[in-house]
C-alpha cells in the first residue's frame, strides 16, 4: 500500500515534470490522474485497499471539520453568554486502538475538537483518559468518542 | 517523560525538522533564514526528541556526542575561509561555482560556511542544553 | 690614544663580570674567588689614581636620540675623590670581609652585593647625565636592602631594610621627579652642560624651579640620612660590619653630600637651598651627636655620629662660602678615614668578643694591642686634635661658620656644640672599650691581620694627611672645591694658623669633648632615657604617618573593594550617569522634530503597552516562573516589532532564542531557590533613581540621534551589490556571510566556548591535587 | 474599503485585542500552566498576525516567521510541562 | 474574488481567535482554558493561513503555508495534552462544579506511571 | 600584494584550537598541540611584527571587500607588537599550563580555549572595525569566563559571579556606544569614521558615544572607579590563567581605549580631562590596595590597576613623548604582569600557598630563582634601567610638557608603593623563614615533578625575565618602535589612508 | 513611533540595571538579559526604523527597486543575539552551579574573595 502511494506521487512528479507548470492545480490533476490510472491497472488485487482508503480519509476530514465547528460553536455560545453551562469531567474511555500512532492520532483529534482535550494514555495502553466540557453522562459520551473518531480513524488505518 | 502521545509524536517530528532545518540552512542566502536559525530549529528536533525519548535514547540515536559537531562547523567554515588564501585572495573572499545550482542557486563558498555556522548551533546548543539535562 | 674616562666602561664591565663570577655557585665557602675579589676594588682603585688627575675630563659613550639620556661620564676633582674612597676604602673592606666572613656562610653572595654597590657608587659619583644617575642611584638603593637585609632571616635586619629603601626610594622617586623638572628647564640631562650660566639663568627663574629643587633635595636628604629622615640609618646597622663599614663611611649616605655638592655649581646660592641646607643640616649634625651618646652599641653610636657628620656636610654646602666648600671637600675625606677605622674596629671587637656594647667591655688594650692604636689615632681625628686631619677639617668648619654673615655665632655655637659631641663619642668608641679591668671574655686574642690592618692603614693615613696635607692639598682637595664651587679655588691646607679664634675654639672643643667623656657614663639607664625620648622624635612620626597611611589605605580598600556586587555596579552606573548626563545636559539640545519621526498605529501601541507590563512583571513578580515567563514575553514583543519593521531574519532568530533562554532558565530554576523576599526598602529608590537615570538617558540619546539625517552610503552598497557582486538577495544574510563574514565566523567561535564553558562548569570535577595549579 | 485596509483595520485590531485579553490572562495566572498556556497562545495568535501582516504587506518572508513561531511554541510548551513534572516528581 | 475569500477566511479566523481570547479569560479553570483555547486558536490561525494562501497565489508561498499548517495540527494538541497532564500532575485543580474525575488516584506517586 | 600575513596571528591559535576540540580528551597529546600551536602562532606574529616595524601599516580586507564596505584588519606598528606579546605571553603561559595544569582540566577544555582566548587578542588588536572588535572582545570574555570558573572551586564561582556580570555590563555599554556611532555616522569601519567625525559637527552626540566608549572600556580596563570585577577573581583560577589575564586582559580594554579614542575621540578636552583624573586616582587606588593585600595574586592584581593609570595617563596626555611613554608601559606590563603571576603560581607549587603568612625561605632554599625573581619583581617596580623604568621616565617627562602636577604626584606615588608592595612579597615569601614547612609540605608538588616538567615550568619565566631585561637594557629599540607608534597613532591620516585608499579586487 | 521606541529602550535599561542591582543572582541574569534586549533594540531603532521593507531583494530582480529597512543593524543584532545567547546561557549555568556550590542564591553572601 506504501508503495502505491509512492507511485502515485512519483506519477504526479512525472505528470508535473512533462507538463512544466509547478503549480497547485496541475499537480492536485496530475494527481487525480494517476490515481485514476493506479485504480485501473491494479483493480482485483488485494492492494485495492489504498483506493478505498483515499475517499475515507476524506469522509474522515469532512466529519472531523464537522465536529469542529460544532464544538467551536458550543464552546463559543458558552464563551459569549454570561452563564456557564458546563460540565466537565475526566473521563476515562477504553481504547480499541493498539498501535502507538492509532492511539496518538486519536488522542490529537479528541484534543483538537473544542471541549475535551487528552490528558493521558494509560502505561498498558488500554484507556485513554479525556477531559471533556459536557458531559452530561458518562457512558454516552464514550460511546460518542468510540463511534466517532475512533472507528472512523480504525477505520482508515487498518 | 512517559507519554506515549510525546513519544510518537516526535518519532515523526524529528524527520520532519531536521529536513525543514535544512531546508532553511539552504534557502538563507535568499529569503529569510541560514544556517543560524536552521541549526537551531535541527537542535530543537532533538531537544525534542529527548523529552519525548529520554536523552540517553537520543544520544544513542545521534551516536556522537554533539560536542563534537563543533569542531566539525568551525573547521568547515575555517576551511571555507582559508580556501581563498590558497588562490592568492584574503580571507573569506567568495569564490565561486561558475554555474548555478538547482535549488540552492549559486554553489559558493558562503554556502559551505553556512553549513560550518548551522552544525557549530547545533552542536553548541545541544551541548549546552543536554549537558543541563543530565546534571543535577 | 682614548682618554681615561673613555676606559670607565670597560671597568664597570669587568666589574660587573666579577659580579657574575661570584654569584655563580660555589660548593667551596671561602673559594679561591672570593678570596681574589679584593683585587677588583683594589684595581679599580688603581686605575683612579693613576688614570686622572683632577682636571675634568668628559666623555659620552652612547647616546641615542629618541632616549632622554645618554651614557656619559665626567670625571672631575669631586668625582675623582669619591670614586677613590670608594675603591680605596672598598679595598680595604673587601680584604677586611674575607677575614670577617670566614668560615661563614653566603660569603660570595655578600661579596658580590657589596661589589654590586660598589659600582652602582661609581656610577653615581661618576655619571654626567642626570637620568644615568639616577639609574645608578637606584641601584645603590637596591643593592644596599640586599646588604642590610643579608641576614634575612632576622626580622630587625628585614625591618631595618625595608626601612632603608623605603625611605631611600621615596626620596630616588621623588628626585626622579625634580630631575626630570630640571632636565627639562634646562633642554639638557648633562649636568656638565648646566653649568652654562645661561642655562642656570634659565633654570633658577623658571616658575617650578622652586618645586624641582625641593624634590632634588629631598632625594638627597632621605639619602644622606637628613633629620627627619635619619632613623633608617641606625637601623641599616643590622648589616654585618663590613657592610656598615662600606655603606656609612665612605659611600652610600654620602651619595647625597655628593650630589648636593654636584649640584651646588648649578642650583647653589640661592634663597631655597641656603635656607634648606643649613636648617636641616644644622639640625641633624646636632641632633644625631646628641643622640650618639646615649647609646651603648658601637655600631649605633657610630650610625648617629655618621648622621651627624652627614649634618654637618650639608650644612656646609648650605654656606656656599669657599671656606665652606673648602671645609666639606676636605671633610668628606676626613669622615671616610676615621669611620671607616672606626667600623672595622667595632666589627673586629664585636667578631672577637661577640659584643659589641661598651657598657659591658673593657680593658681590650693588653689582647689587642694594635686594634687600640688604631682606635686612638681614629679618635684622634675624629676629635680633630692636631696633628691629624681631623683638625684640619675642624679648622675651616670653624672658618666659615664664622665667615658666615649675620648668623655667625649661631652657627659656630652649632658647630663646636656639635663637634664637643662628638668628639666624646669618638673616645667612647676608639677609647673607652680597652681602657680599665680586664673582664670575662675568655680567649681574646689579636685577630688575623686582615681584621686590623686595613683599619690601621686608613687611620695612618689620617694621621699621614694632617701632617704632610700638600699630599692631597693639590692633588685632592683643591679639585674637589673646584668642581663644588664651579669656579677655581685656591686651598692652602695647614696645620697651624696661628693663635686665632679658631685655635681657641678648637681647644674648647677639645677640653669640653673630654669633659663630657668623662661625665657620660654609657649604660641601660642613658639608653632607656633617649628610647624614651624618641617616642616624640621623628622617626616616631614617620612610623605614625607611615601606619596612618597604611590604615587608610586599608580603609579604602575595603570601603571600595568591598565584595557587594550592588555597590560595584553602582559606581559603576553612578559615573556612567554622571558623566554622560553631565555630555547630554551641557553639549547637546533636546528637540523633537514630529517630521522625522513616524507615527504610532493601535497594535504597535499594544505591543509596546504589553512589553511595558512584562517589565514591570518581571521587576515585581515575586515568582522566578513568573518572571522569566515575562521575560519571554518581552522577548516575542521585540520580535513582533522586528516584524512590524522589517527585519523577518532578526524576528526569526530572536524567537528562537529567547525561548531557548527560557527553556534554559526553566532547565535551571528548577534547581534554584525561590526569590528572596523583595520588600521595600530604601536602597530600591536609589537602586531606581540609578536605573530611571541610565533609561532616561539612553532615551533622550537616542532620540537626538534619531533627529539626525541617517547615512546610508554602505547600506546602499550592501544593496546594490548583495546580488550583483555576493549572488544573494537576502541582504542581512549576505551581511552575515559575506560582507561581514569574519563577524560570523567569530561568533559561531563564541558560541562554541560558552558550550564548552557549560558543559565544564557542569561536568568538570576536580581531584583533590588539581584544586589549585 | 479594499482589502488591505481591511485587513488593517479590522483584523488586526481583533487580533490585537484578543492579544490584549491573553495577555491578562497571563498576568493574572494564577498557576504557571495558566501562563504557559497563555503565552502558547499569544505565539499562536501571533502567528495570525503575521500571516495578515505579510498580506497586507505583500511580503510572503513574513510567513517564514509565522513558520518557526510554530514551531518553537510548540517546544516552549513542552519545556515547561518537563520542568513542571519534573519539579513534583523530586519534590 | 480572491479578496472575498481572504476578507472571509481572515475574519473567521479573527473571529476564531478572538474566541480563544475570551475563552482563556473566562473559563472557570484551567483545564477548560485549555479545551477552549488550543482548537479555536488553531482553528483561526488555520482559517488565516488560508486566507494568505489566496492573497499570493503563490506555489511557494502555499506549500510553506501547508507546511504550517500539518505542523500546526500536529503539535498543537501534543501541546495541549502535555500541558494539561502536567497541569494535573502538579495539583491544578479542577472547577468545583466538575462532575467526575477518573484520573484520580490512578497515578503513581513516585515514577508518575499511568494505571 | 595580499598581506596574507595580517590573518595568521587570529587563524593560527583558531586552526589550533580545532584540532584540539577533536581530540578533546586526549590530554597528553593536547600538551604537544599546545605547546606547537603557540609556538607556530608566534612565528607568525613575530614576522607581522616585523613587517609592521618598518613602517607600514598592512591591511587585509576580509573576503576581499574594501573598506569601509567590509570588515578589514589591520597591522600598525601598536597592532603588530601587541600580537607578538600577546603571543609570546601565551606562548609562555601555555608552556607553563603543559605542566601546570592537571588533567582534569585538560580534559574540559583548557587548552582550545586558551587558544580561543589568544585568538581573540589577537583579533582584538588587529581589528579595524569597531562592531568586528566588540566581537572579538566577546571572543575574550567568553573564553576568560570559561578559564576563570573551569574547575568551579567555591571562589572561582564567586568571583566569576562578579566578574561575568561587570563584563557583561561593559560590553552592553560598549554595544550602546557602537549603536550611537552607527546611529549617527552610518559606518563602522574606525577610519571611516574618524575621518566622519572630523568632519562631523555632532560633538555633542558624539561625546554620548566616546562616553560611553570610556566606561565600557573602563571597566574592561579596570580603571578606577570600575575596576571592582578584578581583585575579585583575579586571583581564584589556576596561576597559569591568572597569569594570561593579568597580562592581557586589562590591557586589551587599553588598547581598544587607545586605538578607538586616538582616531576618534582624543581632540576633546573633557574626554582628556576625564581620562587623566581616571588614571590618577587608578594609579593612587590600586597602589593603596596593593599595599594593604596579604594575598600574593591580589597584590599582583591591585597593581594591574595602578598601572593602567600609568597607561591612561599617556593617553590623556596624548602627546608624542606621552604616547612613547604609554606604549612603552604596555609592553613592558604585558611582560612583567604575565610573569609576575606565573611566578606566584610556582611560588604556590613550591611553598603552597599564596598568601605572605603562609610562605618563606625562598631565598636560602632556591637562591639562583631567587634572584630571577627578584629580577621579575624589580622590573614590575620599575627600577632603573629595568624595563618598567623607562616608561615612567617619558610619561614624568611628558607630563611635565603639559604642567601636569597630578600626574607626577601620581607616578612617584603609585611607583613608590609598587615598591612597598613588592618589597613586602619579597620580605615575606624570600627572606623570612618558612612558618610552618612540615605542614605546608603536603601540599607542595614541586618535589614530585621530573627534571623536565621542572624545567619547562622554569622556561617561561626565564623567558618573560629576559625579555623584559631586554626591554629594558635595549630601551633605544623599543623606544624606535614606540616613536613609530606614537607616530602613527597621533597622526590618525596615516591610518586612515592606509585603511581605507587599499585598493582590493572585486570578486 | 520612534518616541514609544526610545522608551521602551530607556524602559529596557532601567529594568535591567535595577534587576542586575538586586541579590538574587536569577533576577541579575533576567537583568542582563534586558539589557541586552535594550542594546539591541537601540540598534534597531537607531539604524533608522522603517515598516514593511525588509532588506530581500525581489525574487524577479537583481537590485531593489524601491525602498528597503537597512540591513547593516539587522546583521549587526543578529551576531549580538548569537553571542549574547552563548554569553546568557553561560551565565545561567553559572549561577546554577555557584547555588550548587556556594549554597546561596544571594549575592550579598559572596564576598570572600574581595577579603583581604
Ligand atoms: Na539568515
Ligand atoms: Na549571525
Amino acid at each position: 500500500m506504501r508503495s502505491l502511494f509512492l507511485m502515485n506521487i512519483l506519477l504526479t512528479l512525472v505528470w508535473a515534470a512533462l507538463t512544466g507548470k509547478f503549480d497547485y492545480g496541475n499537480f492536485i490533476f496530475g494527481f487525480i490522474l494517476s490515481y485514476a490510472v493506479l485504480w485501473v491497472i491494479t483493480r482485483g488485487t488485494d492492494r485495492a485497499k489504498y483506493f478505498s482508503r483515499v475517499p475515507k480519509i476524506l469522509v474522515f476530514f469532512g466529519f472531523f471539520i464537522k465536529e469542529l465547528i460544532k464544538a467551536n460553536i458550543q464552546v463559543a455560545y458558552d464563551v459569549i453568554t454570561p452563564r456557564n453551562y458546563m460540565k466537565p469531567a475526566i473521563v476515562g474511555i477504553p481504547l480499541d486502538a493498539e498501535t502507538e500512532l492509532e492511539i496518538t492520532l486519536l488522542a490529537n483529534f479528541i484534543t483538537l475538537t473544542p471541549g475535551t482535550l487528552s490528558m493521558d494514555v494509560s502505561d498498558d495502553k488500554k484507556t485513554i483518559y479525556v477531559h471533556a466540557m459536557y458531559v452530561e453522562d458518562k457512558e454516552a459520551f464514550i460511546q460518542s468518542i468510540k463511534n466517532g473518531f475512533e472507528r472512523k480513524l480504525l477505520d482508515i488505518l487498518r | 517523560m512517559n507519554t506515549i502521545i510525546l513519544k510518537t509524536a516526535s518519532k515523526y517530528l524529528l524527520p520532519l525538522l531536521l529536513l525543514f532545518s535544512i531546508f532553511v540552512l539552504l534557502r538563507g542566502h535568499y529569503l529569510p533564514g541560514g544556517g543560524f536559525v536552521g541549526g537551531l530549529i535541527a537542535a530543537i528536533a532533538f531537544v525534542l526528541h529527548a523529552f519525548a525519548n529520554g536523552l540517553p535514547h537520543t544520544q544513542r540515536l545521534m551516536r556522537i556526542h554533539p560536542g563534537f559537531l563543533m569542531p566539525f562547523g568551525l573547521a568547515i567554515s575555517t576551511i571555507s575561509g582559508m580556501f581563498p588564501m590558497l588562490l592568492n585572495q584574503p580571507f573569506m573572499t567568495g569564490v565561486w561555482k561558475k554555474d548555478p545550482v538547482p535549488v540552492i542557486g549559486s554553489l559558493g563558498s558562503a554556502l559551505f560556511f553556512d553549513i560550518g555556522v548551522y552544525l557549530v548551533v547545533i552542536g553548541a546548543s545541544l551541548t549546552i542544553l543536554f549537558t543541563i539535562s543530565e546534571t543535577r | 690614544m682614548d682618554s681615561a674616562v673613555e676606559k670607565l666602561p670597560i671597568l664597570f664591565v669587568c666589574i660587573l663580570l666579577y659580579i657574575i663570577v661570584l654569584a655563580i655557585p660555589s660548593v667551596r665557602k671561602n673559594g679561591v674567588r672570593s678570596r681574589l675579589s679584593p683585587l677588583i676594588p683594589i684595581g679599580a682603585f688603581l686605575f683612579f689614581l693613576l688614570g686622572f688627575d683632577g682636571s675634568k675630563q668628559t666623555a659620552v659613550l652612547w647616546s641615542h636620540e629618541l632616549l632622554p639620556t645618554q651614557l656619559s661620564f665626567t670625571v672631575d676633582g669631586l668625582g675623582r675623590l669619591f670614586a677613590l674612597l670608594i675603591t680605596g676604602i672598598g679595598s680595604l673592606i673587601f680584604i677586611y670581609a674575607n677575614g670577617y666572613m670566614k668560615g661563614a656562610k653566603y660569603t660570595q653572595r655578600l661579596q658580590s652585593f657589596l661589589l654590586l654597590f660598589m659600582l652602582a657608587m661609581l656610577g653615581v659619583v661618576l655619571s654626567d647625565d642626570l637620568i644615568m644617575l639616577f639609574i645608578f642611584w637606584e641601584l645603590t638603593s637596591i643593592s644596599s636592602f640586599f646588604l642590610i637585609g643579608f641576614k634575612n632571616e632576622d626580622e630587625a635586619s628585614r625591618k631595618s631594610a625595608l626601612q632603608a629603601i623605603a625611605i631611600t626610594g621615596l626620596g630616588g622617586l621623588v628626585m626622579l621627579g625634580g630631575f626630570i623638572i630640571l632636565g627639562e628647564i634646562a633642554g639638557t640631562y648633562s649636568i656638565a652642560e648646566m653649568s652654562n650660566p645661561e642655562v642656570i639663568a634659565a633654570i633658577t627663574s623658571h616658575a617650578w624651579f622652586a618645586p624641582m629643587l625641593i624634590f632634588i633635595l629631598l632625594g638627597a636628604f632621605t639619602k644622606s640620612a637628613q633629620f627627619p629622615f635619619h632613623f633608617w640609618l641606625p637601623g641599616a646597622m643590622k648589616a654585618p660590619t663590613p657592610v656598615s663599614a662600606y655603606l656609612h663611611s665612605a659611600t652610600m649616605v654620602k651619595a647625597g653630600v655628593y650630589l648636593l655638592a654636584r649640584f651646588s655649581p648649578v642650583l647653589g646660592d640661592t634663597l631655597i637651598w641656603n635656607t634648606a641646607l643649613i636648617s636641616f643640616g644644622g639640625v641633624t649634625m646636632i641632633y644625631a651627636a646628641f643622640q650618639a651618646l646615649f647609646r651603648t652599641d658601637m655600631k649605633s653610636i657610630l650610625a648617629y655620629t655618621t648622621v651627624s657628620a652627614l649634618g654637618i656636610m650639608v650644612f656646609l654646602l648650605g654656606l656656599q662660602s669657599s671656606d665652606a666648600i673648602a671645609a666639606v671637600s676636605l671633610f668628606i675625606l676626613v669622615h671616610a678615614l676615621y669611620k671607616a677605622s672606626f667600623f672595622m674596629l667595632a666589627g673586629t671587637i664585636d667578631h672577637e668578643t661577640g659584643t659589641r656594647d661598651i657598657s659591658k667591655l673593657s680593658g681590650l688594650k693588653t689582647a689587642m694591642m694594635p686594634l687600640f692604636i688604631v682606635g686612638i689615632l681614629a679618635a684622634w681625628s675624629n676629635g680633630g686634635v692636631p696633628p691629624s686631619v681631623g683638625f684640619l677639617g675642624k679648622d675651616l668648619i670653624y672658618e666659615s661658620t664664622l665667615a658666615f654673615p649675620g648668623l655667625n655665632y649661631l652657627f659656630t655655637g652649632i658647630s663646636v656644640l656639635t663637634n664637643i659631641m662628638l668628639f666624646a663619642a669618638g673616645l667612647l668608641v676608639g677609647w673607652l672599650p680597652f681602657r680599665g679591668q680586664k673582664i670575662s671574655h675568655k680567649d681574646i686574642h689579636l685577630p688575623t691581620p686582615s681584621l686590623w690592618v686595613p683599619a690601621a692603614v686608613l687611620a695612618v693615613l689620617g694621621m699621614l694627611f694632617g701632617l704632610f696635607p700638600a699630599l692631597i692639598n693639590d692633588s685632592l682637595i683643591n679639585p674637589v672645591a673646584t668642581a663644588i664651587s664651579g669656579n677655581t679655588e685656591n686651598i692652602h691646607l695647614k696645620l697651624w694658623h696661628g693663635f686665632n679664634t679658631v685655635l681657641y675654639l678648637s681647644l674648647l672643643t677639645m677640653g669640653l669633648g673630654v669633659l663630657t667623656y668623662a661625665i657620660i657614663r654609657p649604660g641601660a639607664r642613658l639608653l632607656g632615657f633617649i628610647e624614651y625620648a624618641e617616642q616624640f622624635g621623628p622617626k616616631r612620626l614617620l612610623h605614625a604617618i607611615a601606619n596612618g597611611f597604611i590604615q587608610s589605605s586599608d580603609w579604602v580598600t575595603k570601603t571600595l573593594q568591598n565584595g557587594k556586587l550592588r555597590i560595584y555596579l553602582l559606581v559603576i552606573l553612578g559615573f556612567l550617569v554622571l558623566i554622560l548626563g553631565y555630555v547630554v545636559l551641557s553639549e547637546t539640545t533636546f528637540t523633537i522634530d514630529q517630521e522625522m519621526l513616524t507615527n504610532i498605529t493601535i497594535y504597535e501601541g499594544i505591543t509596546v503597552g504589553i512589553l511595558f507590563i512584562s517589565v514591570f512583571l518581571t521587576l515585581f513578580s515575586g515568582s522566578r516562573l513568573a518572571a522569566v515567563a515575562a521575560m519571554g514575553v518581552i522577548g516575542y514583543t521585540l520580535c513582533i516589532i522586528f516584524v512590524f519593521y522589517s527585519a523577518p531574519d532578526l524576528a526569526m532568530t530572536q524567537f528562537t532564542i529567547d525561548t531557548l533562554t527560557v527553556i534554559l532558565f526553566v532547565l535551571v530554576l528548577y534547581r534554584l531557590p525561590r526569590f528572596i523576599r523583595l520588600d521595600f526598602s530604601p536602597r530600591h529608590i536609589l537602586d531606581g533613581l540609578v536605573a530611571l537615570s541610565v533609561g532616561g538617558l539612553m532615551t533622550i540619546i537616542s532620540l537626538e540621534v534619531l533627529q539626525r539625517m541617517p547615512e546610508r552610503e554602505i547600506s546602499d552598497y550592501y544593496a546594490l551589490n548583495a546580488y550583483l557582486l555576493a549572488k544573494g538577495k537576502n541582504v542581512v544574510n549576505v551581511i552575515l556571510v559575506d560582507f561581514r563574514g569574519a563577524d560570523t565566523m567569530i561568533e559561531i567561535v563564541v558560541l562554541s566556548i560558552a558550550a564548552i564553558g557549560v558543559y565544564s562548569l557542569l561536568k568538570l570535577r576536580l581531584r583533590k591535587n588539581e584544586k589549585m595549579e | 474599503m479594499s482589502t488591505n485596509e481591511y485587513l488593517y483595520m479590522i483584523i488586526l485590531p481583533i487580533l490585537s485585542v484578543s492579544i490584549l485579553l491573553v495577555f491578562v490572562r497571563f498576568i493574572i495566572g494564577p498557576g504557571i500552566s495558566d501562563r504557559v498556556v497563555a503565552l502558547d497562545l499569544l505565539i499562536t495568535i501571533g502567528i495570525g498576525i503575521m500571516s495578515i501582516y505579510a498580506i497586507v504587506s505583500d511580503k510572503a518572508s513574513f510567513l517564514d516567521i509565522a513558520m518557526i513561531f510554530a514551531l518553537i511554541a510548540f517546544l516552549g510548551t513542552i519545556a515547561f510541562s518537563y520542568y513542571l513534572e519534573k519539579r513534583q516528581r523530586d519534590d | 474574488m480572491t479578496d472575498i475569500w481572504i476578507v472571509v477566511l481572515s475574519t473567521a479566523g479573527a473571529l476564531f481567535i478572538l474566541l480563544a481570547a475570551v475563552g482563556i479569560l473566562r473559563m472557570p479553570d484551567f483545564y477548560m482554558r485549555v479545551s477552549v483555547t488550543t482548537k479555536a486558536a488553531t482553528l483561526g490561525v488555520g482559517l488565516i493561513l488560508v486566507a494568505s494562501t489566496f492573497a499570493f497565489k503563490d506555489f511557494s508561498v502555499t506549500s510553506r503555508v501547508l507546511a504550517i499548517l500539518v505542523f500546526i495540527l500536529l503539535t498543537a494538541p501534543v501541546g495541549a495534552h502535555m500541558i494539561g497532564r502536567a497541569a494535573y500532575f502538579i495539583g491544578v485543580s479542577m472547577w468545583n462544579k466538575s462532575k467526575l474525575d477518573d484520573l484520580e488516584d490512578k497515578y503513581d506517586k513516585k515514577s508518575h506511571k499511568l494505571k | 600584494m595580499i598581506a596574507h600575513v595580517v590573518i595568521w596571528p587570529i587563524l593560527l591559535p583558531l586552526v589550533s584550537a580545532i584540532v584540539l576540540m577533536f581530540f578533546w580528551n586526549q590530554s597528553k597529546i593536547q600538551r604537544y598541540i599546545t605547546v606547537l600551536g603557540h609556538g607556530i602562532t608566534l612565528l607568525a606574529s613575530f614576522w607581522l611584527a616585523m613587517r609592521t616595524y618598518s613602517g607600514d601599516i598592512l591591511t587585509l580586507n576580509a573576503g576581499s571587500w574594501s573598506a569601509p564596505y567590509g570588515i578589514v584588519f589591520v597591522a600598525d606598528a601598536l597592532s603588530g607588537s601587541l600580537v607578538l606579546l600577546a603571543s609570546l605571553a601565551a606562548f609562555c603561559v601555555g608552556l607553563f599550563s603543559v605542566v601546570s595544569i592537571g588533567q582534569g582540566r585538560a580534559s574540559f577544555g583548557y587548552f582550545p580555549i586558551l587558544q580561543f582566548l589568544l585568538m581573540g587578542l589577537n583579533g582584538s588588536f588587529l581589528a579595524g572595525d569597531i562592531f568586528n572588535l566588540y566581537v572579538w572582545f566577546e571572543v575574550i570574555i567568553i573564553s576568560s569566563f570559561v578559564l576563570i570558573t573551569l574547575g568551579s572551586e567555591k571562589a572561582q564561582l564567586e568571583g566569576a559571579i562578579k566578574y561575568v556580570t561587570m563584563n557583561l555590563l561593559a560590553s552592553v555599554i560598549f554595544l550602546t556606544g557602537i549603536a550611537m556611532l552607527y546611529g549617527l555616522l552610518g559606518s563602522l569601519n574606525l577610519a571611516d569614521l574618524s575621518l566622519k567625525i572630523s568632519q562631523s559637527e555632532d560633538n555633542g552626540l558624539i561625546n554620548t558615544a566616546a562616553v560611553l566608549l570610556l566606561v565600557g572600556f573602563g571597566i574592561k580596563s579596570a580603571i578606577f572607579p570600575m575596576y571592582f570585577w578584578l581583585p575579585a577573581s583575579y586571583h581564584t583560577p589556576p596561576a597559569a590563567v591568572s597569569a594570561i589575564f593579568g597580562g592581557l586582559l586589562t590591557k586589551v580594554g587599553v588598547y581598544a581605549m587607545i586605538r578607538v579614542f586616538s582616531l576618534l575621540f582624543i581632540d576633546d578636552p573633557f574626554i582628556r580631562g576625564i581620562l587623566i583624573v581616571l588614571a590618577v586616582s587608578s594609579m593612587v587606588v590600586g597602589a593603596m590596595g596593593a599595599l594593604v593585600q596579604q594575598n600574593i595574586r591580589k597584590i599582583f592584581s591591585f597593581l594591574i590597576i595602578s598601572h593602567i593609570g600609568f597607561m591612561i595617563a599617556g593617553l590623556g596626555m596624548f602627546s608624542t613623548i606621552a604616547v612613547i611613554g604609554m606604549v612603552f608601559y604596555l609592553f613592558h606590563d604585558i611582560i612583567v604582569k604575565t610573569n609576575a603571576f606565573m611566578i606566584s603560581g610556582l611560588i604556590y607549587k613550591l611553598r603552597g600557598s599564596f598568601r605572605l603568612e603562609n610562605l618563606g625561605g625562598m631565598y636560602n632554599r632556591y637562591p639562583y630563582l631567587s634572584i630571577m625573581f627578584a629580577l621579575a619583581l624589580f622590573s614590575l617596580v620599575g627600577t632603573p634601567p629595568l624595563s618598567g623604568f623607562w616608561p615612567k621616565l617619558f610619561l614624568l617627562k611628558a607630563s611635565f610638557n603639559d604642567l601636569n602636577w597630578w600626574i607626577i604626584g601620581g607616578i612617584i606615588a603609585a611607583s613608590f608603593l609598587t615598591l612597598i608592595a613588592i618589597i613586602k612579597i619579597w620580605l615575606a615569601a624570600f627572606w623570612k623563614k618558612h612558618p610552618n614547612y612540615a605542614e605546608a609540605k603536603k601540599r607542595i608538588v614541586w618535589y614530585d615533578l621530573p627534571k623536565i616538567q621542572k624545567f619547562t615550568i622554569l622556561l617561561p619565566i626565564a623567558i618573560l625575565t629576559f625579555v623584559s631585561l631586554y626591554l629594558g637594557l635595549n630601551a633605544s629599540r623599543v623606544v624606535e618602535i614606540c616613536q613609530l607608534v606614537a607616530d602613527q597613532i597621533t597622526q590618525p591620516s596615516v591610518y586612515i589612508d592606509a585603511v581605507l585608499s587599499n585598493p582590493v579586487n572585486q570578486p | 513611533m520612534e518616541i514609544l521606541l526610545a522608551m521602551t529602550i530607556g524602559l529596557l535599561y532601567a529594568a535591567g540595571i535595577f534587576l542586575i542591582l538586586r541579590r538574587s543572582m536569577v533576577r541579575l541574569i533576567i537583568g542582563l538579559i534586558l539589557l541586552g534586549n535594550g542594546a539591541n533594540l537601540l540598534i534597531f531603532l537607531l539604524g533608522r526604523i522603517s515598516k514593511g521593507k525588509p532588506p530581500i531583494i525581489p525574487e524577479e530582480s537583481k537590485v531593489f527597486l524601491d525602498a528597503y529597512a537597512d540591513p547593516i543593524p539587522q546583521a549587526l543584532i543578529l551576531t549580538a543575539i548569537v553571542i549574547s545567547f552563548g554569553l546568557q546561557a553561560y551565565a545561567i549555568i553559572l549561577v546554577k552551579r555557584a547555588y550548587r556550590v556556594v549554597k546561596t542564591d544571594d549575592i550579598e553572601e559572596m564576598i570572600t574573595t574581595d577579603e583581604i
